[in-house]
């Protein structure tokens, strides 16, 4: 089974970036709108790039054969749940993904673990060469999983306005299959 | 604060080593147990020195003596160089074979008659400056320390039994400034301290590496599952240009 | 607010033509005593903070990724190692040579290498030459920009920040997407 | 004849075939693939030492290398003690050979150093680029044990003195034109397997070490009082190919070799650390009066244009047996590869070319051939910025520090010269006293058995 992927329209994108909000939130274990600022885990998975050509939300293909996996020493990035997953665990946040990916598709952020930073072991941090412990928060490689263990699918396609985000998977010959957002919604 | 070492003035900050001002200043004090990374031990007492205040001279040792006033120093007058021929002398006659401290016998001149007249045990090489003990208690193993005292002190393990806290990461023979720690690695094992290690092999290249136990407390350090390929510095180095070079490709 | 990353150097193996340069100039670069501008200065231990790595038909120079949660640096258990504007820094002369930091290192980026920088004083007698770690530390102290990217004379290394070098490719794939929905 | 075989070479183990210095080899000997272990074609090969200059190639601590380093160190002639870091590319040292002389005491000990030694050497104690140290220089040969310090400046304003008579006499007498100097070796090999019709065009003169060399054996062992076959000359050159041209079968006369051993910049270096002399701390000394003496003239040619500079300045006053207006001749020093200049001799109007740096000397031989080149004097030295950028000089880690370390050595020889009682090679007092008591006048008898040479075509007949 090859891995599914979002695609945007960019004729239909107006660059709202409300994929972006949703994703953010999609992702964040808190209530976003009681929780405190500083808090809040709002690390968008994609990214709406907007030029004076083109304006398009550009997330991770999904590649079968992924660049950022084949290039991360600790091989935290494999091939899993129908999409490119990390192991946030193990990601020691080299960024030789953030290098690798072809599409600019992967980035790192905090790591949050039950609504809550997570802290690196012991990182030390200089003070006047004297080291001391400081709780640094973990940062680690963060991307698209296609809202893994969401009902209802990626949250993006969902709001999208314009409805220029769709779901690209494949029939069992092998051929593109677009799921219309209208599919999904009977389906959840 | 500004000391004058040898008739050159530095700079130097309250509570500095004369030892510490001294190499910064590029002036050569001789050493032995000397590291930068420990703490200071005078036990080989080669970094003597002469301090001067007011008049007043005192012969102190230059890696534990803590600079507290403006005074003069000097490294290598004759009183000094005599006393320091008298210490070779007395390391040499502890360690007559040991090829580190005989080199500092031929700078010194301490002449052989000196030497002979004691009685010599050839398989001696540690001149019990306790380095190796203090790197040992710095990685949190504590595995060795000096034991008993006077002519009968050593370095050893706890009843000289193979020590369960011992990694065999040879951190002890890297900092003995003698060479006394023997490490012998031989088909995948490593001995040392009287203990036996079984060593860990290079998942590409088949080389042994670093011992088991030196691994688990690597990865137990950094609380994650020890992956489950192992590769040794120089194939990890490969593999990552390996890598690069695709990303490159891909490009 | 995104957190700031560490930059890093990397080479490209498409330019190296392994001439060693690098490895020379961060070498010299990094002698704490006895600066001199010529070879007759330096010493026959050359240590290097980043590594050349001949593979068949692919030379370049390896070194450290200033990993934003470095193992080395979580696994050291003598705190020689920092964090320190940006950048993860062995204090070597702190280091004992156990070589933990190698054995985490998932890049290869650490070496165990005779440290006598900081013991070779004019004319004095070395006994012996003990081992210490060795990574790449950007040249910050040694005042910006790293000695290895200012030397290579094919210009194969470059100081990156990630995140400034994806945003050009993001842009591309978005004018790629463009393409494909065309065809869709 | 003495072969090139293993004076230049190419350590394979070494070697990680990144081709820099077939970029920098002027005569394209460096054969081999990129990536793979260079090989130096050694009949092509003019021994200038450039590829050692820029060789990054090092024996690192971190590699697995076969060949121990004691052994490296043995195969390359150097001293067992010598602790820098050793690169792929290199020149065979005489280090041993003059460390085991300055022990014997039986031998009469004369050292000469070309004028780019000295303001070279201190860098290799970590003194700033190109600090002049003419004086340390000469109180730390003597404390190594040689017994006369006297100085290649001097066989350069003897030079001058042929090879501007020479000059002279090829214009006067109609003689093959134009002229082309004979200082650096690298060069006449050049000359000699690519251009062997052109040699006449080659001045006769010997090279100022060989030419000192000759004095040394002569007139130096009759003031010295020594036997000549008792005395042993030493040059400290900046340059590679003088062992070359140190063992050409001619460099020699009454059956003594002219010099005896060519050493670089570098060795010296690595002597002085190995008798422990501190060169940051000796005091200054004077040169061995009478063959220690120079000018100004002589000490510039260590950079590109300075012997032509210097042969202008004696021509002329010869010539037009007038002061010359002006002595800092500004026109030939620049920095192309190729630039003539006019000098106006009265009567005459005589028009020189100096060439830097091999890959330009082509275009003009070339010329030459055709018979389209009116120039009547050219220098030509191998090196980019002649022999201040020799082969044989302290290795400029960085290349980025290499333009200033080239800018500051040709800045310490012209404020050196500038700085010089005398300034002109026919004003040497001792130079003069030579001709006086023992040669006679230049291009006499003396000076044609002692100071001419002959050249022979190396060129292989395909």
């Amino acid at each position: 089974m090859k891995n599914c992927l979002v695609v945007a329209d960019p004729n239909k994108c107006i660059g709202c970036r409300t994929c972006e909000a949703a994703c953010g939130i999609a992702h964040s274990e808190g209530d976003f709108f009681t929780a405190n600022v500083s808090k809040i885990n709002f690390n968008p998975r994609l990214n709406v790039i907007k030029t004076a050509k083109v304006s398009a939300p550009v997330q991770c293909r999904q590649c079968e054969d992924a660049p950022c996996g084949k290039a991360c020493p600790v091989n935290a990035i494999s091939n899993e749940n129908g999409c490119v997953s990390v192991d946030q665990d193990l990601c020691v946040g080299c960024k030789i993904c953030m290098l690798a990916c072809p599409f600019g598709a992967i980035e790192l952020a905090s790591q949050y673990k039950d609504g809550k930073l997570v802290n690196q072991k012991e990182l030390k941090m200089s003070e006047e060469g004297n080291p001391t412990v400081n709780g640094k928060g973990r940062v680690v490689a963060n991307k698209c999983d296609l809202c893994h263990g969401r009902d209802g699918g990626p949250a993006c396609i969902e709001v999208c306005p314009t409805k220029s985000l769709k779901l690209v998977t494949y029939d069992d010959n092998h051929n593109i299959v677009e799921k219309k957002d209208e599919d999904q919604r009977e389906v959840s | 604060m500004k000391i004058t070492i040898d008739g050159k003035a530095c700079e130097a900050e309250k509570g500095e080593f004369i030892l510490q001002i001294a190499r910064r200043n590029n002036i050569y004090i001789p050493t032995l147990c000397h590291s930068d990374a420990l703490p200071g031990l005078a036990s080989c007492r080669l970094c003597i020195v002469k301090v001067i205040d007011r008049g007043r001279a005192k012969i102190v040792t230059s890696c534990i003596f803590p600079v507290s006033k403006e005074v003069e120093v000097v490294t290598n007058d004759d009183e000094i160089k005599r006393m320091r021929k008298n210490i070779v002398m007395l390391l040499k006659v502890r360690c007559p074979e040991n090829k580190e401290v005989d080199e500092l016998a031929k700078v010194f001149g301490v002449e052989e008659k000196r030497v002979k007249r004691f009685k010599l045990d050839p398989e001696e090489n540690c001149v019990l400056c306790g380095l190796c003990a203090k790197a040992c208690k710095e990685l949190g193993t504590g595995a060795i320390s000096t034991v008993n005292r006077g002519m009968y002190k050593e370095v050893a393990t706890p009843y000289h039994e193979p020590s369960p806290e011992c990694i065999g990461c040879a951190s002890c023979a890297n900092v003995c400034p003698t060479n006394a720690i023997k490490v012998v690695d031989k088909d995948g094992e490593r001995k040392i301290w009287g203990k036996k290690f079984k060593m860990v092999k290079c998942d590409l290249c088949g080389e042994y590496f670093a011992t088991e136990e030196h691994v688990k407390y690597a990865y137990d350090r950094l609380g994650v599952e020890k992956p489950e390929k192992l590769m040794c510095s120089s194939c990890k180095k490969k593999v990552t240009a390996k890598d690069i070079k695709s990303i490159f490709e891909n490009a | 607010m995104k957190p700031e990353f560490n930059s890093f150097v990397i080479a490209d193996p498409d330019k190296c033509i392994g001439c060693r340069s690098c490895e020379i100039a961060c070498a010299a670069k990094h002698r704490k005593y006895n600066q001199g501008k010529t070879i007759g200065t330096m010493n026959n231990k050359v240590t290097p903070r980043l590594f050349f790595v001949k593979n068949k038909g692919n030379v370049m120079p390896v070194q450290c990724r200033h990993c934003e949660d470095a193992p080395c640096l979580n696994a050291c258990p003598v705190n020689a190692i920092v964090e320190k504007d940006g950048s993860i820094i062995i204090n070597e002369s702190a280091c004992i040579g156990c070589q933990t930091c190698t054995i985490v290192c998932p890049v290869g980026a650490v070496s165990l290498l005779p440290r006598t920088e900081g013991n070779v004083v004019t004319g004095g007698i070395q006994v012996k030459v003990r081992a210490a770690a060795y990574k790449c530390d950007l040249c910050k102290e040694e005042g910006g920009e790293p000695a290895c990217v200012k030397e290579c004379p094919k210009d194969a290394l470059r100081l990156v920040d990630p995140r400034e070098d994806k945003k050009d490719r993001s842009v591309k794939a978005a004018m790629e997407l463009l393409k494909i929905n065309a065809n869709l | 004849m003495p072969t090139s075989a293993s004076m230049i070479n190419i350590d394979e183990e070494l070697c990680t075939g990144c081709r820099r210095c077939a970029d920098v080899c002027p005569v394209d000997a460096i054969e081999g693939e990129q990536g793979k272990p260079q090989k130096i074609n050694t009949e092509k090969c003019v021994m200038c030492g450039q590829c050692v200059q820029v060789c990054k190639g090092y024996q690192s601590v971190y590699d697995e290398v076969p060949t121990p380093l004691s052994k490296r160190l043995f195969d390359r002639g150097l001293l067992k003690d010598v602790d820098e870091p050793l690169f792929a590319a290199y020149n065979k040292g005489q280090a041993k050979k003059v460390k085991e002389i300055l022990q014997n005491e039986d031998v009469f000990k004369i050292v000469q150093c070309a004028p780019a030694v000295r303001v070279a050497i201190g860098e290799d104690f970590g003194l700033p680029l190109g600090t002049l140290s003419a004086g340390k220089m000469a109180a730390a040969l003597r404390k190594l044990g040689f017994d006369k310090v006297y100085d290649t400046n001097f066989g350069a304003d003897l030079t001058i003195m042929e090879e501007g008579s020479e000059l002279l006499k090829r214009v006067a007498e109609g003689g093959v034109l134009p002229m082309f100097t004979s200082c650096c070796p690298a060069w006449v090999k050049y000359a000699e397997q690519t251009y062997p019709e052109l040699l006449d065009h080659i001045s006769s003169c010997k090279s100022p070490h060989q030419m000192a060399g000759a004095i040394f054996k002569t007139y130096g062992a009759e003031i010295n009082k020594v036997n000549p076959a008792k005395i042993y000359n030493v040059s400290v050159m900046p340059c590679t190919c003088k062992e070359f041209e140190t063992e050409r079968e001619e460099m020699e006369n009454s059956g003594y070799r002219n010099v005896d051993a060519a050493i670089t910049t570098r060795e010296l270096a690595q002597l002085l650390k190995d008798a422990n002399i501190d060169f940051n701390t000796i005091e200054e000394e004077e040169f061995d009066a009478p063959l220690g003496m120079y000018t100004g003239a002589g000490t510039i040619f260590g950079a590109t244009g300075g012997v032509m500079e210097a042969a202008l300045r004696t021509g002329y006053e010869l010539y037009t047996k007038k002061t010359i207006p002006s002595i800092d001749l500004t026109m030939v020093r620049g920095g192309e590869g190729f630039r003539t200049a006019e000098v106006d001799l009265g009567d005459f109007k005589l028009k020189v070319g100096v060439v830097s740096g091999l890959k330009n000397v082509k275009q003009v031989m070339e010329a030459v051939k055709a018979g389209k080149c009116d120039l009547h004097f050219i220098e030509v030295m191998t090196c980019p910025e002649g022999c201040i950028s020799g082969g044989g000089q302290p290795k400029v880690i960085l290349d980025s520090d290499k333009e200033e370390a080239y800018n500051n050595r040709k800045k310490g020889l012209y404020n050196h010269d500038a700085n010089l009682t005398y300034r002109k090679s026919h004003e040497n007092p001792e130079i003069k006293k030579l001709y006086e008591e023992f040669l006679g006048e230049p291009l006499g008898a003396k000076s044609h058995e002692l100071l001419h040479t002959k050249y022979i075509s190396r060129k292989k007949e395909n």
